[in-house]
């Protein structure tokens, strides 16, 4: 008797799923309840991004590359604006790179703080979601009134800031990374301790050091693995090695430890703004830069640290007015890829948490 | 180690192999030939001074008469970062595929496969990926690549 | 058992109920199924309006927990919101595939509204607001209470979908498993009072309140907490909600279900929901005794305060893995319940009690 | 069994907290009686802004808001009349394709063109996203704005008339243009 015949079976998880954030699609070959084989299928969401930009001016990408990645769309106005002053030689004012630290700094908490809550509903929790976005909605406001814009900012801009903040935006700004700093201890008693939360992430999904490198994880997912490589400490940009900051770094690799690595980094986030604000200069906020300008021919690949991981813009230059090429890389690509390799052998319930702590969006994936 | 070093390292190690062009004037930008590319990878990676083990970048870029394929890379152990780039000629252009030494490139070599229609030899999984599954419209990427359906940013 | 048994005993309004009909001059046999049927009515009624408030309660305790206000629109913070709701899911579209299996899709919800109500029959609202009082009052609500699963798996198996599918098998494997702790910690409290009958179950913890089961160290909160925890687990309910854990399986068994037929799952959860707390008060917090209210008031707060707590839990967990809710199940609940059934039964046995 | 009274303490804590929710009053608003008072710089929908005396449009039909915009979704008709003034006939911007970036307020010299902080203008129908001129006034018409131009009655409406170059359509070259907009850059 050879047994019970046993047939694996193929789901589709996506392109609508609750816990595929945005519209990824995995192909899940599952035996039962275990996943055998994942093949991720991407595009769903592709805007072409990359070609809208070769034919727009500079200063009209910087509003098409916020949609790269909405969450952080700050980090995306940065990324693009350093790759095209760095092409042209464009000095920053010292208060313009003041200002772009905070907004970078919490435009990452507000990032963490929908990582949490949307982490928390995949293992099923809903209260968190409402608790993290009630503290990022502060961070939101700050935003809005200075640029006016919710979600897509356009604010850092080439050569400086679109606009000064407020005179109200230091207090308003103080009081609320306060109010985080104190509701973190809420967040921490909802899910650090709680024994179903342990038992759903501690030894899930584990990431080993070397498999995070060769798949080019970065951000949080590859610190939480134990490789303590942070490009603002590491690869410096902006004015980020004026201020005294602690790398955050777990070594489990697990997806407890990815989880505990993003609300580290409130913590530090949360420290580097209250330097920046106490060290912000009077001055200019923006170098003159016509809308027009043209840099030289040239190509250029700047990084920086997303609250994702690692977001790069190549820009190759033809001495136009319009950029040749743009490529943007994105951490979420690089943790996608490599939720197939971690991701086998789990149940389908250990796939949500996985997908969930490596923290992908899908904007960013599909460009 | 600092940029210059760095240059001065890539130079004596790889003399011959890696070419540095005119462009990379921030940021030191190679040339690697087509045929060396693989080799030049491993060392890259193995050279026990860079240790560039991490990928960053793969992106393609159409410049009209050729291909090129531009590689960032950068090493979590000496912090250090590199670009280099492959030439390609506009027909027939094909690359090796470095997984073997960045396996996070897979999708970076699936995209420009399919963007620009850069052959990757021994890659394993070249299939549709951004774009539609019953795409026939060609490259979208490529500078002269044109659809019924696309309409260009009004030159004003 | 003789039919018209709990005729005899009825007080209350069924009491008046049957001397009103009485005087009808019907015969007896016909005089019983009218009353029957009258009272089968107006329990349906009754727990139709409960589940209904139940729905409006949660998403309003779900939004308070959450700092927002949750419903609103509808009357005072939104008290008919429910009904509305049901009134948009009658007019909505029932979206039938075409792959399903015909009987077997259809007979699903039917079956699990049934089956929820099922266990009305023995549950004491009062002090003679019950509908029969059978002598085997506990074991008939543990055996209709399981028929909910074979709907599920019915639901599951029927949408001809692989993630109704998944959580079909997933809620069968997870009722069977934790019916055993939940017998297990009801026995406890059966072996104490040696009778299965709900209205002596009520009647053994009359008077103080020390006299409630819950606080008969060391037994009594262990079976209570058990039976929580395996009563969430029966209906359904978060940290216990795989079956239809949305970001897993998208709805699990009634994933295909729209309309009606999804009300009457949607439903049948909460009357579910509101049973686990009545049997749980029945056996654990005294039923319906309690000074000054009349006995079912006290009933209704008592058991609202273990919805609340049911709730609670709904917004406070995360959700357990399938692979840990059986190890939970076989690990930890059954040898804690059986433990306690054992030292129920020497307590009882050695006269250790008050 | 120390940790089983831990799990139980830390599955006690959670409950505390959401326990402790339950009691406060809600942090968000029930939208259309309640509104959320919008930041002055909130950039809602675009405008056409009006001068405060006399009533008619500040836009001189220069086109740098055209320009500026990276979805195209400004269209501008004002051809040359006879005294080689532009005249506005047409100011269309479709909100389908806007994407609130707020470039064309900026590249704005003339205090004409500005984002106010409304944003209640959805619509059923594709086509009413395609606002035109007179519907862009009329809204424009109770939003309030700082004055920058320069109170020179004839001059001022003159210079723009009259681009740098000769050429009509001809695009102006990155330099003249951005001169401008530095020196409003360096107002701020």
């Amino acid at each position: 008797m050879g047994g019970l015949r046993t047939e694996e079976f193929i789901v589709n998880m996506g392109p609508q799923h609750p816990s595929t954030h945005g519209v990824c699609r995995l192909m899940l070959t599952m035996d039962g309840e275990k996943v055998v084989k994942i093949e991720p299928f991407i595009g769903y969401l592709h805007r072409a991004i990359e070609k809208i930009c070769e034919n727009r001016t500079y200063a009209q990408c910087v509003p098409i590359i916020d949609r790269f990645e909405y969450v952080t769309s700050m980090s995306c106005n940065q990324v693009f604006s350093l790759a095209a002053e760095k092409l042209a030689g464009i000095e920053v004012p010292e208060r313009a790179e003041y200002l772009r630290v905070i907004m970078l700094e919490l435009n990452r908490i507000a990032s963490h703080l929908i990582f949490y809550g949307v982490t928390a509903m995949d293992l099923g929790a809903l209260t968190p979601f409402l608790y993290g976005l009630r503290e990022r909605e502060m961070i939101i406001d700050l935003f809005e009134m200075t640029c006016g814009q919710r979600l897509t900012y356009n604010y850092i801009r080439i050569g400086g800031v679109s606009r000064d903040i407020p005179k109200e935006f230091v207090p308003q700004c103080r009081k609320a990374i306060e109010t985080i700093r104190d509701k973190l201890n809420d967040y921490e008693g909802l899910l650090n301790e709680n024994p179903i939360w342990l038992v759903r992430n501690k030894g899930v999904g584990y990431l080993a050091p070397d498999v995070a490198i060769a798949y080019g994880v970065s951000g949080p997912s590859l610190r939480a693995s134990g490789v303590k490589y942070d490009l603002r400490r590491d690869d410096p940009y902006s004015i980020y090695d004026r201020f005294d900051f602690d790398v955050a770094v777990r070594y489990n690799g697990d997806c407890y430890d990815r989880y505990l690595v993003r609300l580290d980094e409130i913590k530090q986030s949360i420290r580097i703004v209250d330097q920046a604000l106490d060290g912000l200069p009077e001055g200019p906020i923006r170098a003159k830069v016509s809308p027009n300008f043209k840099p030289p021919a040239g190509e250029v690949y700047s990084r920086i640290e997303n609250s994702r991981g690692e977001m790069g813009a190549y820009i190759l230059s033809d001495g136009s007015k319009k950029p040749f090429r743009v490529k943007l890389r994105g951490g979420s690509y690089n943790q996608l890829e490599v939720v197939p390799v971690i991701g086998v052998g789990g149940l389908i319930a250990d796939l949500v948490a996985i997908f969930a702590s490596l923290d992908v969006i899908m904007p960013e994936v599909d460009r | 180690m600092t940029g210059d070093e760095l240059k001065d390292y890539v130079a004596r190690q790889f003399e011959g192999r890696m070419t540095l062009l005119d462009t990379g004037r921030f940021d030191p930008m190679y040339e690697v030939k087509v045929p060396d590319l693989l080799e030049v990878a491993k060392a890259l990676r193995d050279d026990e001074n860079l240790k560039f083990d991490f990928f960053c970048n793969l992106g393609g870029v159409d410049t009209g008469e050729r291909f090129e394929a531009v590689y960032s890379i950068a090493s979590t152990i000496n912090k250090l970062r590199l670009d280099f780039k492959v030439m390609l000629p506009r027909d027939g252009a094909e690359i090796e595929s470095v997984q073997e030494i960045w396996p996070g490139a897979n999708w970076y070599e699936r995209e420009i496969w399919e963007l620009f229609g850069i052959n990757v030899k021994n890659h394993g999984n070249l299939k549709r990926f951004l774009l539609p599954d019953d795409w026939d419209q060609g490259h979208p990427l490529r500078k002269d690549w044109d659809a019924p359906d696309f309409i260009r940013m009004p030159e004003l | 058992m003789s039919w018209p048994l709990a005729i005899g005993e009825l007080h209350g309004i069924f009491r008046l109920l049957y001397g009103l009909l009485k005087d009808t001059g019907l015969p007896q046999p016909w005089l019983d199924t009218v009353t029957y049927i009258v009272l089968s009515v107006v329990v349906f009624g009754l727990l139709s309006v409960i589940a209904l408030f139940l729905v409006w309660w949660e998403r309003k305790i779900a939004g308070h927990i959450q700092q927002r206000f949750g419903p609103m629109r509808n009357g005072w913070h939104g008290w008919y919101q429910t009904i509305m709701d049901g009134l948009k899911l009658l007019q909505k579209e029932d979206v039938i595939i075409s792959t399903r299996d015909k009987v077997v899709f259809f007979w699903a919800p039917v079956m699990c509204f049934v089956a929820a109500f099922l266990a009305y029959v023995v549950i004491p609202f009062g002090d003679g607001l019950i509908v029969a009082d059978l002598n085997i009052g506990i074991l008939y609500i543990m055996a209709v209470t399981t028929f909910t699963v074979i709907s599920l798996l019915m639901a599951g198996w029927g949408s001809n979908n692989k993630y109704a599918l998944l959580g079909g098998m997933r809620s069968a494997a997870q009722v069977v498993s934790y019916e055993v702790p939940m017998v297990a910690s009801v026995l406890a409290i059966v072996v104490f009072v040696g009778s299965l009958s709900m209205v002596d179950i009520v009647k053994s913890q009359s008077g103080l309140v020390f006299n409630w089961f819950i606080f008969r160290f060391p037994f009594g909160p262990i079976a209570f907490i058990t039976y929580i925890i395996a009563g969430t687990a029966e209906a359904n309910r978060t940290p216990f909600d795989i079956p239809e854990a949305e970001q897993e399986l998208v709805a699990g068994y009634n994933v295909e279900y729209s309309g009606m037929k999804f009300a009457m799952f949607f439903l049948a959860e909460f009357i579910n929901m509101f049973t686990i707390s009545a049997v749980a008060v029945t056996l654990f917090l005294g039923g319906w005794n309690g000074p000054f209210l009349p006995s079912w008031i006290w009933f209704v707060i008592k058991v609202l305060a273990i919805v609340l707590l049911l709730m609670l839990f709904r917004w406070t967990y995360p959700r357990l893995r399938v692979d840990q809710l059986m190890e939970f199940a076989w690990k930890f609940l059954v040898p804690v319940t059986f433990a306690n059934l054992i030292l129920a039964a020497w307590m009882k046995y050695a006269g250790w009690y008050w | 069994m120390a940790k089983l009274l831990k799990d139980i303490k830390n599955l006690l804590l959670g409950m505390c907290i959401t326990g402790k929710h339950l009691g406060r009053h809600a942090v968000t608003i029930q939208y259309p009686e309640e509104r959320w008072t919008m930041p002055e710089r909130s950039r809602g929908i675009v405008v056409l802004l009006s001068d405060k005396e006399t009533g008619e449009l500040n836009c001189t039909g220069c086109m740098l808001c055209m320009r500026a915009c990276p979805t195209a979704a400004i269209q501008i008709d004002a051809p040359r009349g006879e005294d080689k003034k532009r005249r506005l006939k047409l100011f269309t911007i479709d909100f389908g394709i806007c994407c609130f970036c707020g470039l064309c307020e900026e590249a704005c010299n003339f205090c004409a063109i500005k984002m106010a902080p409304m944003y209640e203008f959805s619509t059923v129908n594709k086509d009413d996203l395609f606002w035109d001129m007179k519907k862009l006034q009329e809204i424009g018409r109770d939003v309030d704005y700082v004055d920058t131009r320069k109170k020179k009655p004839a001059a001022g409406a003159d210079k723009p008339a009259t681009p740098p170059q000769a050429g009509e359509n001809k695009n102006p070259e990155g330099g003249t243009t951005g001169e401008k907009q530095d020196k409003k850059e360096g107002e701020v």
